[in-house]
This record gives structure tokens, C-alpha cells and sequence, in this order.
């Protein structure tokens, strides 16, 4: 896992190694696992609606399925340029 | 060409790059920290690898559809005071239309499509700017 | 502010006027004599008075329609050479959807409103352009 | 008179005062009676689509009325940029 922006900075680390349940499918499905099992993640991840994902560096919605993805980032919408 | 790091970016330097391949037209784009409006500070994040692999999607995209001559980008990170040079954009083509279709494209495109976050310091308070909904808006209207 | 003469247009000047007024967004466009078809030498005429004129009519307008911080265009006359800057056009303004509408609204509007004329020698032959259809209609849609 | 481009060049010189008679009322019939009274301007305003005009550095169309005009300038479509 890999978190940036108030995201990183409301669960305290920029990565994190995690090795969820074969029910977690989703990018949805993982963020809800997360947010279960810790306070400091489930405060993060409150508002579902201000949160992007990207799976192996690639933006996707959280409704994406994990597969075989390595890397996963929660992160803010972006806000470049 | 893409560049994403913490170093001043000189736009003199990235124009005569730009000059340097027998353009008729040259369009920049440089987006700077407001002397204007308060902000003490600005600090610029990014997610290393994916940055730049999405903005070199934006270039090559912008290449093939205005078939341009160059195109560069280049995006500072890390801390930033009023004045500073965030961004660089620029794009040479025989033409003037695809130079100045292609800058506003590919500039569109970075605020929407490219992972960076803006942290703002004014008045001794820091925070996380929130996108504008124009941006999505902005970014739409490449669709093809 | 606006300049027409025969001396070499230098862009990063150009620029660096633009970026001391705090905007937080610089659009630019740069055209130059092209190197990669055949041009040997490009004469530019003008019109002295009406020229500085008609410039100076569009960056006011420009100014107001789009709320700008800046807007400059300068233009070169006399004999040049490829990969010389022939015009700069640069605008700066708070954000960037008005700097980068205002820069292409300039260009456009300068290629049908001001009295420039271009003489082109390539292989030995002397000719004067004859003007695009499609510089009437880039200049037709930013009628209001 | 004012003369930029080929126009300077065809008729060689960039300008010229002249004075004509009251008939002479707009852009247009200047440059017939010019073209009347000398093979050179009618060579060089032989295609009068192709010429444009300014009356006291404000480009107008051909039919625009000279009125108290003291500077009329002709010359082909513009090509800066």
C-alpha cells in the first residue's frame, strides 16, 4: 500500500505491506478490510468520496478489481500544475 | 521530454530547447505560485514512477494527435515560495494551432490525470488545496 | 505593452517581464521563421503607426475580456533569417484558462488585423505570402 | 496615398499625394481613377479582391467613404504573425 497527501499523513506512513483475506476483490473491498481492522485507517478513509486509487501506478475507480496488482495507492484527488 | 524534481525550473532553458527543432510555432504554458493571494509557501507531492509515467502518456498522446515536433514537461516538487515556477509546459509544431491546442491539452490534462498534491501555507495555516470542479471540466472537453 | 523593430526578439526577456506581475498562470506564443521548408530569407513590412496601433487595440481588448495581469506582443520587421522569432505573444493572468484563451485569441486576431506583409526568398526566388483561408476563420471565432 | 507590399512594389514608390475631383467618392472609385490615369496603378490594381485599404490607419472595406480622410493606404491581405 502506498498513501499520499493528507491520506499518508492521516494514517501516519507513506507504505505499508498487507496481506488481506481472498474476500477483498476490490479497491473498495480492500479500503473497507483497512478501515475494520484499524481506527487510525477507518478516520483516513471516512469519506470514500474524496478518495482515489491507482493500481500499479494506473488510476482506477474504486469499484477496480485487485487481481494480480502489487502496488496499490490510496491517495486525495489530485490538485497538480 | 519529462522532468519531475525538486530543481528551479528555468523556463529560458526549456524555451530554447524547444526552439531547437525547426518549429514555425513554439506554445508555453507556465503555471507559477501566486504572489497575490496569501500563500506563504507551497509544497508539491508526487508519486514517484507514476508521475512521470502519466505525464510522458500525455506527451506521447499530444505528439501523435497534433503531430507535434517536441513537447516537454516539467513539474517541480518538494517546497516553493510566491514567484516560483511550478510548471512548465511547452510545444513546438509546424504550425501555430496544434502548438497552442497541444499547451492547453496537455496542461488540462496534468491537473486531472497526473498524481500531485498542493499543500499551502498562509497566515500560518497549512492546507491541502482541494481540486476545482472547473478542472474536470477543463480536462472533459479533450475527449475525442 | 507592444513592440515592432528590427531588433532580435529575445523570448526569455520577453517572458521574465511577464512573470514579475505575481500571475499565477503565463501563456506564450512564439512564432519563428521556419527552418525545415526551404526558406532562405523572410522580409517583414509593416504599416509604422497603424501597426502599433492595431496591436495595441487587440491587447487592450484582450486585457478586459480575459481580466489580465499582463499581455505583451513583439514583433520583429526587416530581414530575418530560419529560426528567427518573428513575433512573441505572452499573456499573464491568475489562473490559466484566461492566459491561455487571451494568447491564442492574440495571435489569431494579430495574423488578420495588423498590416504585416511577408516576403519569402527560397531558391532564389522572391515571393510575398499569400495569406491562409484558415487565418479568417482562427479569427472569426473569437468574435462576440 | 500609401502603398505596402507588391502594391509599393508594382507601382514603385510607397506613397503619393494626389488630389481628385469631387465624383470620387469612396476607397473604390479612388482606385479607379487612379488606375484611369496611369498604365501602373492599373497593372498593379488590376484584381481588386486582393487589395485591402485603411483610411487614417483604420482598415475599411472598399466601399467605405473617403469623407475628410488625409491618409488612405492600400495594399494586399496581411501576413504577420
Amino acid at each position: 500500500m502506498l498513501y499520499f497527501a493528507w491520506v499518508r499523513e492521516r494514517i501516519g506512513r507513506g507504505s505499508e505491506v498487507v496481506d488481506p483475506p481472498g474476500e477483498v476483490v476490490t479497491v473498495a473491498d480492500l479500503i473497507g478490510w483497512l478501515a475494520d481492522g484499524s481506527a487510525v485507517h477507518s478516520a483516513a478513509f471516512a469519506d470514500r468520496t474524496r478518495l482515489r486509487a491507482a493500481l500499479d501506478q494506473v488510476f482506477v475507480p474504486l469499484e477496480a478489481v485487485l487481481g494480480s496488482a502489487r502496488e496499490v495507492a490510496i491517495f486525495p484527488p489530485v490538485t497538480g500544475g | 521530454m519529462i522532468v519531475v524534481g525538486p530543481a528551479r525550473i528555468n523556463a529560458a532553458e526549456q524555451f530554447a530547447a524547444l526552439s531547437a527543432g525547426g518549429a514555425g510555432g513554439i506554445a508555453t504554458f507556465v503555471g507559477l505560485v501566486r504572489a497575490d493571494d496569501g500563500v506563504a509557501t507551497l509544497e508539491l507531492e508526487h508519486y514517484p514512477g507514476a508521475t512521470e509515467a502519466a505525464l510522458q502518456r500525455l506527451v506521447d498522446e499530444a505528439r501523435e494527435r497534433w503531430g507535434l515536433i517536441d513537447a516537454r514537461i516539467t513539474h517541480r516538487v518538494g517546497a516553493m515560495a510566491p514567484g516560483d515556477v511550478v510548471v512548465f509546459v511547452g510545444t513546438a509544431a509546424a504550425h501555430r494551432a496544434p502548438a497552442l491546442e497541444a499547451c492547453a491539452f496537455l496542461i488540462d490534462r496534468l491537473k486531472t490525470d497526473a498524481p500531485f498534491w498542493k499543500k499551502e501555507t498562509r497566515g500560518g495555516e497549512t492546507r491541502w488545496v482541494e481540486p476545482r470542479g472547473s478542472d474536470d471540466a477543463a480536462a472533459a472537453r479533450w475527449s475525442v
